[in-house]
């Protein structure tokens, strides 16, 4: 065990990747001798040689299609797309291409890639190194979408993704890069994609939540705690697949349920949350299911603090689920 | 337009001195074999598709020389990375015709499970990656194949094709832009058949030629006359050469003609002069070969009755084979898209199959 | 009044409103001479000239950056993109650009522009043009989402959304373009993006439905009828901005919703209905939500019909609402 | 790197011959006291930035003589599509330094309502289009607007600027496609300094240069020396003028440096060579700027004195202005999604607005 940041996390996961196994590459937009704008790729090329880690032009086009390339040739690409806000320009790749290479090929040719990319506010980026889109990506099937939120995860779920046999978009929450810190297992450490984490255990109501909402509903949990109610956290993970059971075993027995993020509401992923339950343990609730989010507008840069949900807006989502 | 471009084989049919590839007999008379049989197998295609036999299809008539020509310059062990033009590919590989014409069908037969319209080939047995629809997706994965190839220090060289059309991509800009930084072993074939559907050359560029894009990405751009497989060939034995003494990439623009319609969804008259329809009919690539041939006394009307009958037969007998097929097992449509069915797929599928199953029970009947 | 096919009322739109303001340009691949691949551009290019109605090169990048380029400058411009399944080289332009732009600077700047795309299964198009991804374009804030499902609707609405101040996503269910005949008012008629429209009135069960799913889930209601429940049929008709209270009111008096949509489950829009309504009429709801969607696959060639919702998976879906 | 490009101002300040565009006195000094002006902001603009003041910077040290050469070629009623490291095109146009600094506060007087990061404003009284963060997306808009122009029968002339990385982005192979197609008037300048972050103009195309790429588009490519505030100059008019008169669109490489960091969040010293550095420093823009004009007799040291001193008084008094406004009204940030506030906005403005009341009420409570 060791402690260290969400962002050396990611890191040691590539680190011990890429000297396991020589078809693990990364490469992207300023990850060789910079180390990446937030250094989360320091010392690999040192380490790895500018074969195995190297800068590219600037085309996230170019980056995503010749990633998909090499996945298909036989090596296990991880492409760092430099904010999540910039993958546009090869989202055709991810979910034209890498999504749907298994399936329409009948299975003869396979996209095991990593994209890797930080995600989300709160460092002042304003619109566009601030944004959520994980929605995108989980309703694009071939992808599989993973989030960590602490610093284990972090190298437990960034090593599944490598060794998974598909496409695996990897958002890091850019917030909590140094932030979150915790011991994590050295070496050999993988924490199985689809399955959720209970972050706290508790019993009038559920939240879920990811990412760096994570830290946040825990202080909110500890608020309603001195209020009398014990809220129950979990924390998906993978955001596809989905640990439903663990989600709907909380809210069945706590029968209400929050579901916070950063990213707008309106199609955003907690409205699937919702609807899963809406479906499947309607009979058990006790409140309206809350939805505490980013507000349909884009991401304002000055504006940044009122615009993320904070312990407040958690606060004034769980009194919905009493209250009503 | 075709000014510039290398051609070998003259009005005569002789090779112009100096620039015959000398290629063997045997070999020359295989690719004239594969040449017809794309023909005849296109043919087929689109009368199966009117009679409603299969969906959808796309011919690549007038295109032979210049994909079967780039091809043959390819070991068995590199990798095509096609778009949907280059059927020609697959003949060459010896890809048997019945895989082909169940791909069409899209029936249990199919390789790739019915999952995609009919020639959006995957043959990962021959290296034949894929096919896409999107317009140049190929170019950019091309290229990285090929950055890989390079890191793994294995000799295989990728070639990789688009229309004129898609030179306009994201994708061309991006893949000949990495492929020209990394130095990576790939050639472009561009089959600049003066058409993207309806939109003629002319209004997809301004540039004088595609050749010419190739100067943007620091690499040699060849142009060729599309139309003389000859041509074709040597130009792209070349580039594919030096690709693989690690010299680099190539843009090979081959100048030729869409002679059909786009598809069978379209129909070109409402859109296209016939006349230069009927002047580039005159410069037929099969019939341009065959006078190379006929010179070289590898060729008369006896060979060209048995080639014809012979791949008529084939692919009428794979078509027979094909229809009495049946459709994909229903429940296959769940498989493929994750090694494994995640949980969500799982649930879908099993939702599916019971209804599945009532449908089957009560004929027509939705109780409620 | 005139009856025509879905297809002849967004040409007649077109050809109204450009034949009321000179702004107003349509462009995309095929549009021109070809009158474009379903023919919806027909005639325009004959009627307005090629400066007002042309083709352009291959690059959804290229008509979409240059429509924002047009609406800055103070032009109307209508981008066709071909199928919807082919906008993701573009997607930059719309989700980072057209969307924010006014948000971005202040209110100075604004995109009004049109984007019209067919889209949706049913034409044995395969993986590549029969995709539904309205969610996308509904979780992304800046955009209007539109699809009509009748002749008329397709009239009022895409002349709405020229007329309107802000980008709009105009999606056209391809399956329908002429199997959809009605009446259609002749010259003027607008109808308002942001009013649902009340398909069919009913008592027993909500419907919520758009695009091609309309008249499929019409036939169920007929069925169900058959066997004594009365449904009542939802076309939100603009999904962004939506009409939030036509759905809610009539869920609060039917006490049951479905949700039909042909793109896949996970985070479609089908999941937002449903978090509307959990958050805001779950005390009315007398039995679980159901979504009757494509699945989490990519969508299949030769077992489309299998893969899109039918009558018989309508009836499934309702009848989860009463048995549970 | 610079070979072949085009360059006036010799070693010894004159102009070579035949090629000064011979401005009146007035504008070139009006041309050098924007240059320093901008580079006065530009040292301002990081200085607050280390202190905590805003939170973001990015400078155009450097590369003064290639936007605002450029630029000072266009007309009032033309067109910018700007990138981020043109600042000095504001002061060109009157923009005032109020206005300037504000943005990068993001206070209540931002024309841009704090919406957006330091350094990305939008000026539309001046027909500056908003600037934005991901690489390229101008490109394709210029190109789109000059579409439009042309068709209205205006003769407004667009001018849009990315950098050597930029050229890599999808935006720009669209751009100068259709402009190229559309004979659109508009004149791309690529800002070529050497790096895109941290990776250097080598690893990002294999092209000899930049105006090489425009045979790819059928437009032509002009290189010039970019700290040739002259050199700029005149080639940017010639593109202007051609444009003016339905001559098509240009792409101009301007071979300049970026002098300092990437930005505020970069420190260049990990990643790039002292002695490149050092070397571009002494081909500093307006040191060379300087030399021409004092050649002519129109600058001195006790000018300069004065300019600099004006410029830094005017930049200390609007950033003391700017730190004593206040931040945008919270609610502010539900405005400008879409003209009208959607159901769905006002509902989560009312939601946001009572939390901030209760939260006044009550202080750091959070009752359930
Ligand atoms: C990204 C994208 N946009 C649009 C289409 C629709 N489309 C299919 S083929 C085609 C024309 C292609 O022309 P070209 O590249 O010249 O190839 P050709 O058909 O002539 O072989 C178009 C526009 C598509 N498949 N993909
Ligand atoms: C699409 C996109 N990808 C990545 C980034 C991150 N980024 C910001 S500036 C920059 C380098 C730009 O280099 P260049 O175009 O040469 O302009 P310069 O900064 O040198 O003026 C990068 C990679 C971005 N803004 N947009
Ligand atoms: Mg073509
Ligand atoms: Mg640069």
């Amino acid at each position: 065990m060791s402690t260290m940041t969400l962002l050396e996390a990611a890191n040691k996961a590539m680190q011990h990747e890429m000297a396991n196994d020589e078809r693990v590459v990364v490469f992207g937009e300023d990850v060789g001798l910079k180390g990446g704008v937030f250094g989360t790729t320091q010392g690999l090329q040192n380490e790895f040689g500018d074969d195995r880690c190297f800068d590219t032009p600037l085309s996230e086009c170019g980056i995503l299609g010749t990633a998909v390339g090499m996945a298909l040739y036989g090596l296990r690409p991880i492409a760092e797309i430099q904010f999540l806000d910039f993958i546009y320009p090869g989202f055709d790749q991810i979910v034209s291409e890498a999504a749907k290479m298994r399936y329409r090929s009948g299975g003869e040719y396979t996209c095991p890639m990593v994209i890797r990319s930080p995600y989300g506010g709160g460092i002042r980026g304003g619109h566009y190194h601030s944004q959520s889109s994980e929605a995108y990506f989980c309703h694009t099937p071939g992808l599989k979408v993973v989030i960590p939120s602490t610093p284990a995860d972090t190298k437990g779920l960034l090593i599944a993704s490598i060794r998974d046999e598909d496409p695996v978009m990897f958002l890091e929450p850019k917030r909590i890069y140094r932030t979150a810190k915790g011991e994590v297992p050295d070496g050999e450490h993988v924490v199985p994609l689809g399955k959720g984490r209970v972050v706290r255990e508790g019993s009038d109501c559920t939240i879920v939540a990811y990412g760096a909402m994570v830290p946040l509903v825990e202080k909110a949990a500890l608020e309603a705690e001195k209020q009398g109610k014990s809220m129950e956290i979990i924390d998906p993970r993978s955001l596809v697949p989905l640990d439903e059971e663990l989600i709907l075993e909380s809210v069945k027995k706590t029968g209400r349920c929050v579901i916070v993020h950063e990213a707008p509401r309106t199609c955003g992923y907690g409205g699937e949350i919702a609807a899963i339950i809406a479906e499947k343990a309607i009979e058990y609730l006790e409140g309206p299911i809350a939805r505490v989010t980013g507000f349909d507008t884009p991401f304002p840069y000055a504006l940044e603090n009122l615009y993320m949900p904070d312990v407040r807006r958690v606060m004034s989502g769980i009194a919905k689920t009493f209250n009503w | 337009m075709t000014s510039k471009a290398l051609s070998i084989i003259e009005n005569d049919g002789r090779a112009a001195k100096g620039k015959d590839p000398n290629l063997s007999d045997e070999e020359l008379r295989r690719i004239y074999e594969i040449m017809v049989m794309t023909r005849v197998m296109d043919d087929k295609g689109l009368v199966l598709q009117r009679r409603g036999g299969i969906g959808f299809y796309l011919q690549s008539t007038g295109q032979e020389a210049s994909h079967i020509g780039s091809a043959y310059a390819m070991l068995d062990s590199d990798w095509f990375f096609p778009a949907y033009r280059q059927p020609g590919i697959l003949l060459l590989r010896g890809v048997p015709l019945d895989d082909i014409v169940n791909e069409w069908f899209g029936n249990d037969g199919d390789t790739s499970k019915g999952r995609q319209m009919p020639v959006h080939y995957s043959f990962r047995s021959v290296n034949f990656v894929s096919i896409s629809s999107p317009i140049g997706t190929q170019l950019s994965q091309a290229a990285g194949a090929a950055m890989g190839a390079q890191m793994r220090g294995d000799d295989t060289v990728f070639m990789t094709y688009c229309g004129d059309g898609g030179t306009s991509s994201n994708d061309f800009h991006a893949g000949l832009n990495f492929a020209g930084v990394y130095k990576a072993p790939v050639v472009f074939v561009v089959e600049n058949n003066q058409w993207a559907i309806s939109v003629p050359f002319q209004k997809q560029t301004a540039a004088e030629t595609i050749a010419a894009k190739a100067q943007a990405y620091g690499m040699p751009g060849i142009r060729v006359d599309g139309n003389d497989v000859l041509a074709v060939y040597r130009a792209s034995k070349e580039a594919v050469d030096r690709a693989r003494k690690g010299e680099g990439p190539t843009l090979i623009e081959t100048v030729t003609y869409r002679m059909g319609s786009h598809s069978s969804s379209d129909d070109a008259d409402r859109y296209r002069d016939k006349k230069e329809w009927e002047a580039w009919g005159k410069r037929d690539p099969i019939l341009r070969f065959q006078k190379y041939l006929q010179q070289k006394g590898l060729w008369d009307a006896e060979f060209e009755t048995e080639v014809q009958t012979r791949s008529k037969q084939e692919i009428n007998d794979a078509v027979k084979r094909a229809e009495l097929r049946s459709l994909p097992a229903p429940e296959s449509m769940f498989d493929d898209v994750f090694m494994n069915q995640t949980p969500q797929i799982k649930e879908q599928r099993e939702d599916f199959l019971a209804l599945e199953g009532e449908a089957d029970e009560a004929q027509g009947e939705f109780p409620l």
